[in-house]
């Protein structure tokens, strides 16, 4: 029996995925914490467990992510953006752009026929423009993340930050709600301002029917409304779009032993 | 550490060392003749003055070249932090900024080369030949360093038009007429300056020598098409300055150094030795200015079979013979040696069919989409890489479009880094490492996709 | 005789600071609290926590100066002025021969160059919080250091490791990151204290380092930061008693000043309408 | 129907919705000529009945197509030109001409005939330096360019009707000079915000028009008594680009005045008058190559000059400056440029020099042409009144 072993240690998440046959046995999800090579270990552990697989039957391992050169049993690490590309065209062979909303970055992405990338970007360094801005407000906020997209749909008056800074965007957002701001007013000006750093992004490698969102963000169906507005077009979300990426590195595993 | 298991991947030509030595020769020069009291300017490459310069007997040296020696060098960042010190925006020019903190630390010195200045340094000039070619820094920058230095400064003008305003009936001449007054008003002040007649005769010789020398660079070019790609544009890059930045050096000795490259690809050709120790995996070609401070980058990527096999900067002209005969104004020689009608030249690049879709296009939208594109084909490029530069609008400011048309016509794709020439903080190499891998997949998509359309590579 | 009063209020993005100064600039009383999301609007509190200390009610004062992010808006005020003016003033108190002051902020860095403590020229830095107090604020708490101890840490370092992202963000993922790989914290440290520092030399360089260099606000108070910014500037650098206070002082100072130049041209003294009230920030 | 209002509310009405009066008369069947910077020689256009439109970006529109086709590295004011371009903001305009302001002024003639495809184009390489043989060169590009809107119209451009333009700009010219001096009192008759929005409105409707707005504007303004309020500063305003109100708006919103400008949305292209010559084009191209007076130019004291002297040199590229400084009674001046605007970059260091050694106190801010980006400045333009008060 012959298993593939996918693991993507994000910079906040660290996800994995075994597959046997080209179908998922197991998923894992844990924070990434504050050092990735012990969330690696648990990470291969925990997947383990889940599955009930034994390390010997794993045929290959497949790593990506902000921290993939932590994962010691990795036969090979892969950049993400192409386990990206492999995992979303596994689910929606059809979509030929794709939304990656990380902790750290976004990136946009055009797929071939194949699931290849035939183009692709990644957002500046600047967590403004990045999934870690949401959380950071969020969290000042006290909110939970799974409720900021919902949240910033009521509003009818989102905020402009004075900043554009993610830090200085925090202070700020306490302040305003210190002042009486709604809070769901801080958070779709939020989601906002992501939503229009995305378009731009979108905009360079051009935009071709059938997009998806993946990553982290996927989760947030307040900001896929929000990038839908922008865009003008609807986006597909697969299931779990936080293991796109861990699925797309499985896949890898399992074409780097055919 | 002398462990070298694996060759470098990088595979040097060796009749490079040679060139890359006489910059610093012709920055030696500069010293020397600025000691023995003879006139040194700082000039702008453009490939008008220099020769006008030599011929009057003035030793030149070019700052654009020496910051980018400083940044190879690693010592380009202090002088970078002092013209921020004097109140220059930091994103300005690499190349001029570099420049002013040289200046500037000129003037601390009394007027006296820094020490910590490389190949000897650049001495004070008694003249900056400004350029109104290329770019605005090249004349704005000039013009700023009058805070340090007494030298007049001559900005030669040369025509900039659009493209479809190139073909307008009579333009070419006007331009030609423009360019002939303009570098004869530049002759009148030389001679007022430096007190004796121009030598029409030596400009004929100090004009002609640049001719050869593009001659071989061409035709070491042509070779670079053979697969693999015999010459990495790392040597293209440490070759390419002896020939821009000749000064006053004697063009025989570089045209001898050229032919000497020429001779050494060529055998690489005969005997399909690659320019890089790896298996050519990927045909690249380098759109924009290089990161002087880290072209050991290079060698990361030809680790993994990248082998740039051609550039868009400073490519060579194809030689032709022009008919100088009917002309017998020296100057008038001088410029129609090398501004060449539009149409002229596009039937010699591209052949006259295509040339006549390229004018079309041109006279239809005001812009080609073809044109420009003709190295990416001829070298069967599989990629481009876009270096944005930081500090550098003119070389960045087409490169999105250039990424389109590629793609629009070629089927070729690009990878945007961004970077600088000079300042190493702007540039992320473990980034670009991971963009470089995502990369090689679409490479191979567009592959397939240039193979289903028929096309030849 | 009528004793006279001036206060100033020091509204900055971290921390409030309010300042009493007697007719002889001697300091009566001073408090400096965290100015946080409700403390912005409660400055008045701090206020009067400084009236109690100095045993004086509002009406005892005779002016009262605002300053720093939140000058605008404080109700109680009766004049605004900037905390670059009032750093000048305030660093020339301690040090009358200052002529140039460094603060480092919780929201920015500042250059000021002066002189009797006159604001000649000054450099400011931008909008991204890299560079600032707050940079140092968000890594310490993400490695639950407390922010005063990350000066002694880092003068144990022997070989600062040098971190390459500029965001805070993404700097407090790398520092995460370095740690995991072994680097040790004083190490680290000291390299983020270098970055700031290296950054906020750059930045006054334009204004022509002259001794004496003076260095205040909030971030004066971390030693390692202190000896990173000796080592950029190439010069020895002063650091006030109590570095978050300048502008505070500066701001009574200005306002005594600002005050018995009035009354010297037999003007009368304009005052606000000192309503002990909330402070507000966005308007 | 209610009455057609006029003076400042008319302009501001322009200010805020600026095409719609090029919308109507394009209805009536007139060529509107879109214009970037102020080199493209507008007299031409009048004389052929073309309505000159210039182009302006948004600051308050964020940019999110023109990334795909512009490195972000590059002037934001023409990037967010180009933003608007692809959003089909300019599609109501016949034709574009552009000059060379700048590189990315010239790329972006390019960019936009690729992308944004305006039915004309036409670009003039305008050259940097006023040498003898630039004269000669402006002069026959101008031809060409007579000749492009000749072909574009089908239409001749007679003498006649060239001089007649020359007369109506040269009467805008002398009448916006004539504003600037109601701003020479304290406090000034007009304020810094008003008068960007008289300039960008007459830059947004024909000549004529633009003409009578200016008489409505100053005779109103001289009558008013709500003008500005007499500040301690009085300061002039050098930079690059400023087509939107926000930055004098919150400089205004302290204790200052923006008395005088030295912008291209403001007195820049007015302050000289075009000769009417013997040949006509000759006294255009003098007049757009040498007496408009921005960095994109290199000028000095005398090209033959054989040696420099750098506060001679300073003087002759600047003096104007120091007379604006000097007649309207300003007591500081605030430098400021869009990032990455390398022709104004360099003269800042040159310009604050000049400036120093006069005595007259100057501060210089970059900001990225946003909306929010000005928020911070406010601390920095206060300091400095603090230091000049
Ligand atoms: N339940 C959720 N609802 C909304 N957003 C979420 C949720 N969970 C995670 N996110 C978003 O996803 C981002 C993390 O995405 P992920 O792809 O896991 O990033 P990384 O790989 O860098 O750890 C977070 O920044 C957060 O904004
Ligand atoms: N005891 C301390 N030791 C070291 N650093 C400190 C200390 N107290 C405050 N700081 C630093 O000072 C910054 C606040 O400085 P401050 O000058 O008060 O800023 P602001 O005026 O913007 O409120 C904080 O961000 C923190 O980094
Ligand atoms: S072309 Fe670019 S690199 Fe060269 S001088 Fe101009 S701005 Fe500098
Ligand atoms: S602006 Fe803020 S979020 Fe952006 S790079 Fe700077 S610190 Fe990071
Ligand atoms: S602001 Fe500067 S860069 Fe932008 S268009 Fe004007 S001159 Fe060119």
């Amino acid at each position: 029996m012959a298993y593939f072993l996918g693991i993507d240690i994000g910079s906040a998440t660290s996800k994995g995925i075994i597959t046997e046959d080209g179908s998922t046995v197991s998923r894992h999800l844990l924070p990434s914490g504050v050092n990735y090579r012990l969330a690696a270990q648990e990470m291969v552990e925990g997947l383990l467990a889940k599955s009930g697989v034994a390390q010997e039957d794993i045929a290959c391992t497949v790593a990506t992510g902000q921290g993939s050169a932590n994962v010691e049993i990795a036969d090979q690490e892969v950049a993400d953006i192409r386990c990206c590309a492999r995992g979303i065209f596994s689910i929606f062979p059809s979509v030929r752009t794709v939304i990656d909303v990380q902790g750290q970055s976004t990136q946009v992405l055009r797929l071939n026929g194949e699931g290849q990338v035939a183009n692709f970007v990644v957002s500046e360094k600047c967590a403004s423009g990045s999934g870690r801005f949401l959380d950071i407000i969020a969290n000042v906020l006290q909110i939970k993340l799974e409720d900021i997209g919902p949240l910033s749909l009521e509003s009818k008056n989102p905020v402009t930050f004075t900043t554009g800074c993610a830090v200085f965007g925090e202070s700020e957002a306490v302040s305003r709600v210190s002042e009486g701001v709604a809070r769901e007013d801080i958070i779709a000006g939020v989601h906002q301002a992501l939503a229009e750093k995305i378009s731009s992004l979108v905009g360079k490698v051009g935009l071709e029917e059938r997009c998806a969102i993946t990553g982290g963000g996927g989760l947030n169906t307040g900001l896929i409304k929000w990038i839908e507005r922008k865009l003008g077009i609807e986006l597909l979300v697969p299931p779990e779009p936080q293991l796109v990426t861990a699925l797309g590195a499985a896949i890898m595993a399992e074409e780097a032993c055919k | 550490m002398t462990t070298e298991a694996k060759p470098r991947a990088l595979n040097r030509l060796q009749s490079m060392y040679a060139l890359r030595a006489e910059v610093d020769k012709m920055y030696e020069g500069g010293v020397e003749a600025s000691e023995e009291g003879r006139p040194v300017a700082w000039v702008m490459l453009e490939g008008w003055s220099n020769a006008i310069l030599n011929a009057m007997g003035v030793n030149t040296v070019f700052p654009e070249n020496y910051s980018s020696l400083c940044a190879a060098q690693g010592v380009a960042t202090p002088f970078l932090e002092r013209s921020e010190a004097e109140g220059y925006p930091t994103h300005l020019c690499g190349y001029a900024r570099t420049c002013v903190g040289y200046s500037s630390r000129m003037v601390e010195l009394d007027g006296k080369i820094p020490p910590e200045a490389p190949a000897g340094g650049m001495p004070k000039p008694i003249l900056l030949v400004a350029s109104g070619e290329v770019c605005d820094a090249r004349f704005k920058w000039f013009q700023s360093l009058g805070r340090f230095f007494d030298a007049p400064v001559w900005t030669i003008e040369s025509p900039y038009p659009g493209l479809r305003e190139r073909l307008t009936e009579g333009a070419h001449e006007r331009n030609v007429n423009f360019l002939i007054n303009e570098l004869k008003a530049f002759v009148a002040f030389l001679e007022k300056l430096l007190g004796k007649k121009m030598d029409w005769d030596a400009l004929e010789h100090t004009g002609g020598g640049t001719n050869e020398i593009n001659r071989w660079r061409w035709e070491i070019n042509e070779l670079r098409k053979a697969r693999p790609g015999p010459m990495n544009t790392r040597d293209f890059w440490s070759a390419v300055t002896a020939a821009l930045f000749r000064g006053a050096a004697n063009p025989d000795v570089i045209t001898k150094g050229f032919e000497r490259m020429y001779d050494e690809v060529k055998e690489r050709v005969n005997n399909g030795i690659a320019g890089i120790n790896r298996p050519e995996k990927y045909r690249l070609s380098f759109e924009g200015l290089p990161p002087w401070h880290s072209l050991g980058f290079l060698e990361q990527l030809a680790e993994r079979g990248w082998n740039f096999v051609i550039e868009s900067a400073y490519r060579p002209p194809r030689p032709i013979t022009i008919d100088l005969s009917k002309y017998s104004d020296p100057m008038e020689r001088y410029v129609r040696r090398r501004y060449r009608r539009l149409e002229d030249s596009l039937e010699e690049d591209y052949g006259p069919e295509e040339a006549g879709l390229i004018i079309d296009e041109i006279l239809c939208d005001g812009v080609s989409r073809r044109m420009g594109l003709r190295h990416i084909r001829d070298y069967q490029v599989d990629g481009v890489v876009l270096h944005v530069l930081l500090t550098c609008r003119s070389t960045s400011a087409g490169l999105n479009l250039l990424q389109h048309r590629l793609l629009d016509v070629l089927k070729v794709p690009s990878l945007v880094i961004e970077g600088d020439i000079i300042d190493v903080s702007a540039f992320n190499p473990a980034e670009a490492l991971r963009n470089a891998e995502t990369f090689e997949e679409t490479m191979d998509h567009y592959r397939k996709v240039r193979k289903e359309l028929g096309m030849p590579w | 005789m009528v004793l006279i009063y001036f206060a100033g209020i020091d509204l900055g993005s971290t921390m409030t600071k309010v300042v009493i100064v007697d007719e002889d600039d001697q300091t009566k009383a001073s408090v400096v609290y965290h100015t946080g999301a409700e403390h912005r609007r409660l400055a008045n509190r701090v206020m009067e926590e400084s009236l109690a200390k100095a045993n004086l009610s509002i009406d005892d004062i005779s002016f009262v100066m605002a300053t720093g992010y939140g000058r605008i808006n404080v109700p109680f005020a009766d004049r605004q002025i900037t905390e670059l003016s009032c750093h000048a003033r305030g660093v020339a108190s301690f040090f009358p021969h200052v002529r140039l002051a460094i603060d480092i902020g919780g929201q920015d860095a500042k250059g000021l160059k002066t002189r009797d403590g006159k604001l000649l020229d000054f450099v400011m830095s931008d909008k991204c919080a890299a560079g600032t107090g707050r940079f140092l604020e968000v890594i310490s708490a993400a490695l639950g250091l407390k922010i005063e101890d990350l000066g002694d840490i880092s003068l144990r370092s022997t070989q600062k490791v040098s971190v390459s992202s500029t965001c805070t963000v993404f700097a407090q993922q790398e520092v995460v990151n370095h740690l995991s790989e072994g680097v040790p914290l004083e190490d680290v440290i000291a390299g983020l204290h270098d970055a700031i520092a290296g950054r906020s030399a750059r930045m006054v360089n334009r204004l022509k380092v002259e001794p004496d260099v003076v260095f205040t606000g909030g971030v004066a108070k971390n030693v390692g930061v202190v000896k990173a910014l000796e080592e950029n500037l190439g010069c020895p650098v002063l650091v006030p008693e109590e570095p978050l206070l300048s502008g505070a002082i500066g701001a009574a100072l200005l306002g005594k000043e600002h005050v018995l130049k009035a009354l010297a041209r037999g003007e009368t003294i304009q005052t606000g309408k000192r309503r002990l009230e909330e402070a507000t920030f966005f308007k | 129907m209610a009455e057609p209002s006029k003076g400042l509310l008319r302009a501001q009405e322009i200010y805020q919705d600026r095409s719609q009066r090029a919308l109507e008369l394009r209805e009536q069947g007139k060529k509107i000529m879109g214009y970037l910077c102020i080199y493209p020689v507008l007299e031409m256009m009048t004389a052929l009945d073309i309505v000159p439109y210039r182009i302006f970006g948004d600051m308050r529109e964020p940019i999110t197509r023109a990334d795909a086709y512009m490195p972000s590295v590059n002037c934001p004011f023409l990037r967010s030109c180009l933003d608007l371009g692809l959003k089909e903001k300019y599609d109501f305009l016949d034709g574009i001409v552009t000059s060379h302001i700048c590189d990315v002024g010239s790329s972006l003639s390019g960019i936009w005939n690729y992308t944004v495809r305006t039915p004309f184009s036409h670009h003039i390489d305008t050259p940097h330096t006023l040498h003898e043989t630039s004269l000669k060169q402006e002069r026959g590009l101008l031809e060409d360019y007579r000749k492009a809107l000749e072909d574009f119209t089908g239409h001749k451009m007679t003498t006649e009707n060239l001089k007649k333009a020359i007369r109506v700009h040269n009467e805008q010219r002398a009448l916006v000079r004539e504003l600037y001096e109601l701003k020479k009192p304290d406090p000034p008759l007009i304020s810094g915000v008003e008068t960007i929005r008289v300039i960008k409105a007459i830059q947004s409707i024909p000549v004529d028009e633009g003409n009578e707005l200016l008489r409505d504007v100053i005779s109103e303004v001289k009558e008013r008594g709500d003008g500005p309020q007499t500040k301690s500063a009085r300061l002039l305003l050098w930079g690059s680009i400023l087509d939107d109100t926000a930055l004098p708006e919150m400089i205004e919103g302290l204790d200052a005045n923006v008395v005088m400008d030295d912008t291209c949305v403001g007195s820049r292209p007015y302050f000289n008058d075009v000769e009417v010559t013997g040949d006509v084009i000759d006294g255009l191209a003098r007049h757009y190559l040498m007496d408009i007076k921005c960095p994109r130019t290199f000028r000095t004291r005398d090209y033959n000059d054989v040696r420099k002297d750098y506060m001679k040199d300073l003087e002759v590229r600047f003096s104007y400056l120091s007379d604006y400084a000097r007649d309207w009674k300003t007591n500081g001046v605030i430098l400021e440029s869009v990032r990455y605007c390398d022709t104004h970059g360099y003269d800042v260091p040159g310009l604050r020099d000049y400036l120093d050694n006069l005595g007259i106190p100057s501060i210089y801010l970059e900001h990225d042409y946003t909306e929010g980006a000005l928020a911070p400045l406010r601390t920095r333009v206060q300091g400095f009144l603090e230091i000049i008060s």
